[in-house]
């Protein structure tokens, strides 16, 4: 099953049974996604681990 | 008769600073410094440059009883909800971290992530920015302190935004070195990584641009990116000069701004190795050094700003901003000078 | 058969790291490198990596009499002079100097600030880019590779331009380490001076934005800083996206232009240390990497490029425009894929 | 028909360095590398100088099947535990950890701190020090990498020591780069810590000097340092001469000990910048530059020794060993011959 | 009433810091500092960390009229012709240079490699080294400040010399920033030569080391290297400790030298990340940390000593013998304490 | 005798008899001028020693 990412519109190959809120890699952009569907498939971005410089 | 002080938050990279020019500071008297994870151990376990210089034990924060002065160098979004705790401890308080920087709750929500816990604090806090409000810095009991690229971008552009010689937008390009991300480091932050980077941590929006059209006016579009240096800020801000301003005008304008400042220091010349505002020289002074130059074939200026990101970038400034407050010569604690060659 | 090889302005920065790659290049034998200061002296003097790796001596620019390829690595303004000399020397001639490299001999004076004493060579040069114009190169003759930080430029901006996803001028702000100024220092080049530094040494205009604007088509505002750094360029190209053209018009004209590129890569992640394109893993390796980052608020697109000066911003550049020119495989002699960490 | 080879530890420093030279080595087809903490998540993810180069991703250990040629590079400590079990997951195996070193059980308890736990194992091991042991390595099917301040002081004496010219004890002052204590830094190792430091972290008793005794014969004193670097070690090795050994003596020992090796270089000029052995031009290379010298008035001689700690001292010395067990050419994989400048 | 003071050779780093460090001093006035090169140009033209603190101009040092106290940081071989030119010019000279450290004019001879010009005045200086001869110092009308590296070690060895704790000779291995060689810098010296180097500039028989026998009356065996650092000094000194002495009797001789110093601090730490002397957080400051550690097993000692070359290894350390020759109080001009992190 | 700087507009003091070609320093600048007039007292800007950085 394949999807795309909201970040980098890469394809993402999910497993075969995807699990609601199971977390993804995209392999190009390395964001993490959660599956908010399964059927159709859907992606949202997790939030962003930020670096916390220069406060 | 001296002033008590303390610092909040003693264990960290501002929090050591702070203790180490109030040891020096003839007025005050530093009675306490917290720290939940050192507390009773000696305060140079966290900071071995004061070894030999003071025998204070770092405090519990939950047994800091008070004192004339507090200084709070705690993270954000821990902040706010320390400091309506800590308003009866002290007369004056003074916070360095973003949390009442911003006047507008929406805004701070939308550069923090949260909800703002104490907006009817907001307020209350006068900026700490000595050149744009030591008239109203002589009477704040609660002030907020800038973030150290805020400070450095704030007093380049500042003669400029405040004589109406550019329009619209100001770009900034900042970069800083490892310290600007306190003592708790991730591992980003080992050495073996952060060494010679150009780490462009925030390709856009970082969350000084708010500070930075706050106290300019102007709206500001900002990149910062980590490079290799412990102590050390630098902003290039660009904006377009409006019609008729041109050299003499920029100049003049910084001349007027700044002939007077204690801290801030014009650096534009056409010889020698440092030419414009470099931070390599500013370690441990109070100095911003900030410098303009014009694009005489198309009326664009660039401004250069620079400081040192845990003095002039934060306990310095906040030290200057307390100093005005006391109605203290403005350089005490501060008389530092800064390094060469370094 | 293999290839002969000579390299002008071998004792040099660039001259050593053309030595170095073509010692690794199963197609060329390297048969001379020449040096006035060193003549006569062993290869290794000047650059004590290749102890072990060869035993050519300096020789003598004026006793040069000819190899197949030539590699021309000597300063801008004096290569003008030298290179019609060379012509009839070689086959092929590559020259990294910033001399051929602007096709109009007017913008050539007003970056350079004299005359062209050979504008009628101009247009006989074919840029060195081979992401621009690798079918020209199959054919060429004389190239002249580009600026380190221009080639850095080009290539994080180029696949933007050629799609015309954006409007108007591209501020690019650069960052360099000190390899960049070559081997001949002065005084601002100490160690002690220059450890740590963040100098704006050109805050306005610097030679290479005449490059980009050639490469690109857009007009270009350009700063350069060094940084701490020996190899090593970062630049920060700031552009606004034309109406209609956002976060996925912009991946896919990066990964249109580059994902045959054997030595552009796409750096654009959301997690890890290294997000974005940074030089410090890049030392002697022949990639560039871009990454684009847009703002989807306001429709400003920032795009990061990051080279290693030495390699794909010079002798690496050149020894691949040489493999495109003579049908060898792109990557001979550029296997190294750089260190981390470092 | 190639060889298949494993990483285990293979998000590490090391194991990084392993990958980095394996997928460039000409008879190795790397097929698995282990990490508990990034199982599935792709190679590069560690180590960004590997992107594009690379689509393999982290095996857990657990799901190890086997190979060829296994790499070890865990910790110390635990690996003696590992190792048993992967003992019949491949023909050769090499463990780049301190704990298959020292054929001692009671030296390595004293070193280490806790007792051996595969003592019978110790014995079965080969040093990996092709220096001193090619032949032995030629049938090795267990092969233990020595430390990589250990391997730099070897080689430097090892000429004296074989020769007898030297006698009693060797002191050992070693410098090391922030790399040699892994991926896995505390607060000590973050960059605003370490940064400029000279740590002296081990001011008597370093692990390695038990390393330096057991191939030396020589009873051995070892300080260690951390200095500014991130790759990079350099130890000064100091040792009276003998009745009747000079300068001439020790030369000579040099040049019989090193004339053959691929990856020794005398370093010992009376003139230049690089003198005697400098880490700095040797990060990436599998180079160890040893030079001596020898005081002709009061007969001691310093012998330098420096080199990549992750390569020499390291990932590309079991590289070397592996090309001698195997009968491949010594220099497989590893023709990098360093940068400079860098 | 203030005291006069100049400063011989004012434009290079001794002289630079010895402004730095006068125009902060309580009781002095700076008059005049020389430079020929620079002559008629602002005093931060050399040095720009004093933009806005000076204007002074440089003197040529032909017009040079006097002054109370004479500084002199010129060049060894060419400070023993000046400085008997100067004798008359002021109350009290301070030499800063190596040409009047030795008492033996053959043994400098031996060092320097020149006939000494002046060996009649030798006798007449008493070193600058207020922990060994401060009560000398109160009379002394000339004073030889010693060499950075041989401070350092001077005062980590002097307890356990003093004590009698030790036999035989001491071995030194010194490491030093960039700025110990001067701001006339050769090739070396460039930033990319220089920068992250490991470069072990003497061997053998450091200059320093006939400073370090005269002081602890113990022959020395010195090796010194350059490391990446601007400023900073270690050393690692090791002796063999006499029969009967032990750690107890060990730490008793630096508390007993060192409890009334006001500069030196012992820093033998068994936990934290600075536990020996570590020149990184003494930048600036007038501090020699020292600290001994004693191997139980073989009783040998190293003691570690730390300080910032141009302070308390040169100009600093002037200063402190002033204040005691003026019966001022030692810290005057001297309270800067040094910065973490940096 | 004074004029004023052509890079930043400060004032320059020349010394009591500006002598042609003579070369000023600007005390806030630290350009090099060049005497180009002594009477009027007129200076220019002498060109600045770029940095030669990033070829
Ligand atoms: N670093 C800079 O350049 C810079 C410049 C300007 C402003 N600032 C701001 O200054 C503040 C401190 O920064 P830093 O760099 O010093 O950070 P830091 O090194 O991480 O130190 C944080 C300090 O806050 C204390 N702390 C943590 N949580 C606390 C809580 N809930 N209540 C009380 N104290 C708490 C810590 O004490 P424990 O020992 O108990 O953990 C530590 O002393 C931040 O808000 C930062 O944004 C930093
Ligand atoms: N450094 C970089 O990052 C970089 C990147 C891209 C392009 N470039 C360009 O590459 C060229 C070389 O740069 P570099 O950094 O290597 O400079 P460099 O280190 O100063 O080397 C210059 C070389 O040119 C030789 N040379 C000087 N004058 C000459 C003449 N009249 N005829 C022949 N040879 C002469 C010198 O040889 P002697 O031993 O005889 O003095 C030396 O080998 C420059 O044009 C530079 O702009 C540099
Ligand atoms: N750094 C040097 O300069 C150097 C030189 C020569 C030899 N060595 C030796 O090489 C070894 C690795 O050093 P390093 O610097 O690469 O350390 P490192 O960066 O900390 O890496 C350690 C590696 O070991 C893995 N690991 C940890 N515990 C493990 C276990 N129980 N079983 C299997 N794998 C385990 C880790 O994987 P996870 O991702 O699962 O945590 C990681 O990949 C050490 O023994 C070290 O002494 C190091
Ligand atoms: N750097 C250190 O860490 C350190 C530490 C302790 C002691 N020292 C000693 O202090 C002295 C100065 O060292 P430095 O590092 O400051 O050197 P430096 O940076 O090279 O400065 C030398 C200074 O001496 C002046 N000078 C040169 N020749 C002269 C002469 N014949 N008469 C008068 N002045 C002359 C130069 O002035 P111009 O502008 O006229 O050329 C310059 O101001 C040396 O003797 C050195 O050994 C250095
Ligand atoms: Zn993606
Ligand atoms: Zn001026």
């Amino acid at each position: 099953m394949t999807t795309t990412c909201p970040e980098c519109f890469e394809t993402v190959t999910a497993p075969a049974e995807p699990v609601l809120h199971e977390i993804l890699e995209c392999a190009e952009c390395r964001g993490e996604l959660e599956v908010v569907s399964t059927a159709p498939l859907l992606v949202a971005l997790a939030p962003e681990v930020a670096e916390d410089w220069g406060e | 008769m001296t002033t008590t002080a303390a610092v909040i938050g003693g264990s960290g990279y501002i929090g050591g600073e702070l203790v180490r020019l109030l040891l020096g500071h003839p007025e005050i008297d530093l009675t306490t410094v917290t720290s939940a994870r050192l507390a009773g151990r000696p305060v140079d376990t966290a900071h071995p440059n004061l070894r030999g210089r003071t025998r204070l034990t770092f405090t519990d924060p939950a047994a800091l009883s008070g004192a004339d002065v507090l200084f709070v160098a705690a993270p954000h979004t821990e902040t706010m909800a320390l400091v309506p705790r800590l308003l009866d401890r002290g007369k004056v308080l003074l916070d360095l971290s973003g949390d009442f920087r911003l006047r507008d709750p929406l805004v701070y929500r939308e550069h923090y992530g949260v909800e703002h816990a104490a907006p009817d604090l907001l307020e209350s806090f006068t900026p700490g920015i000595p050149e744009l409000y030591r008239d109203r810095l002589t009477g704040a009991d609660r002030i907020s302190v800038p973030g150290c690229m805020a400070t450095a971008a704030i007093l380049a552009v500042h003669p400029l935004a405040a004589d109406g010689l550019i329009d619209g937008e100001v770009a900034v390009d900042a970069r800083t070195g490892s310290s600007g991300s306190g003592a708790r480091g991730g591992p980003g932050d080992a050495h073996a990584e952060r060494s010679g980077a150009m780490r462009v941590f925030a390709p856009l929006r970082h969350r000084h641009q708010a500070e930075i059209t706050q106290a300019t006016g102007h709206p500001c579009r900002m990149t910062a990116t980590g490079v290799e240096a412990v102590r050390g800020v630098q902003v290039l801000c660009r904006a377009r000069l409006r019609d008729g301003a041109g050299p003499r005008e920029v100049r003049d304008a910084y001349r007027r701004a700044y002939a007077a400042e204690p801290f801030v220091r014009i650096v534009a010349q056409r010889r020698g190795t440092f030419r414009l505002p470099d931070p390599k020289i500013l370690a441990g002074s109070n100095f911003c050094d900030v410098g303009p130059v014009v694009d005489r074939g198309d009326g664009w200026v660039t401004a250069v700003g620079a400081l040192d990101n845990l003095v002039k970038g934060g306990a310095g400034n906040a030290v200057q901003c307390l100093n005005i407050r006391m109605g203290w010569p403005e350089e005490f604690g501060l008389g530092f000078t800064g390094l060469h060659p370094v």
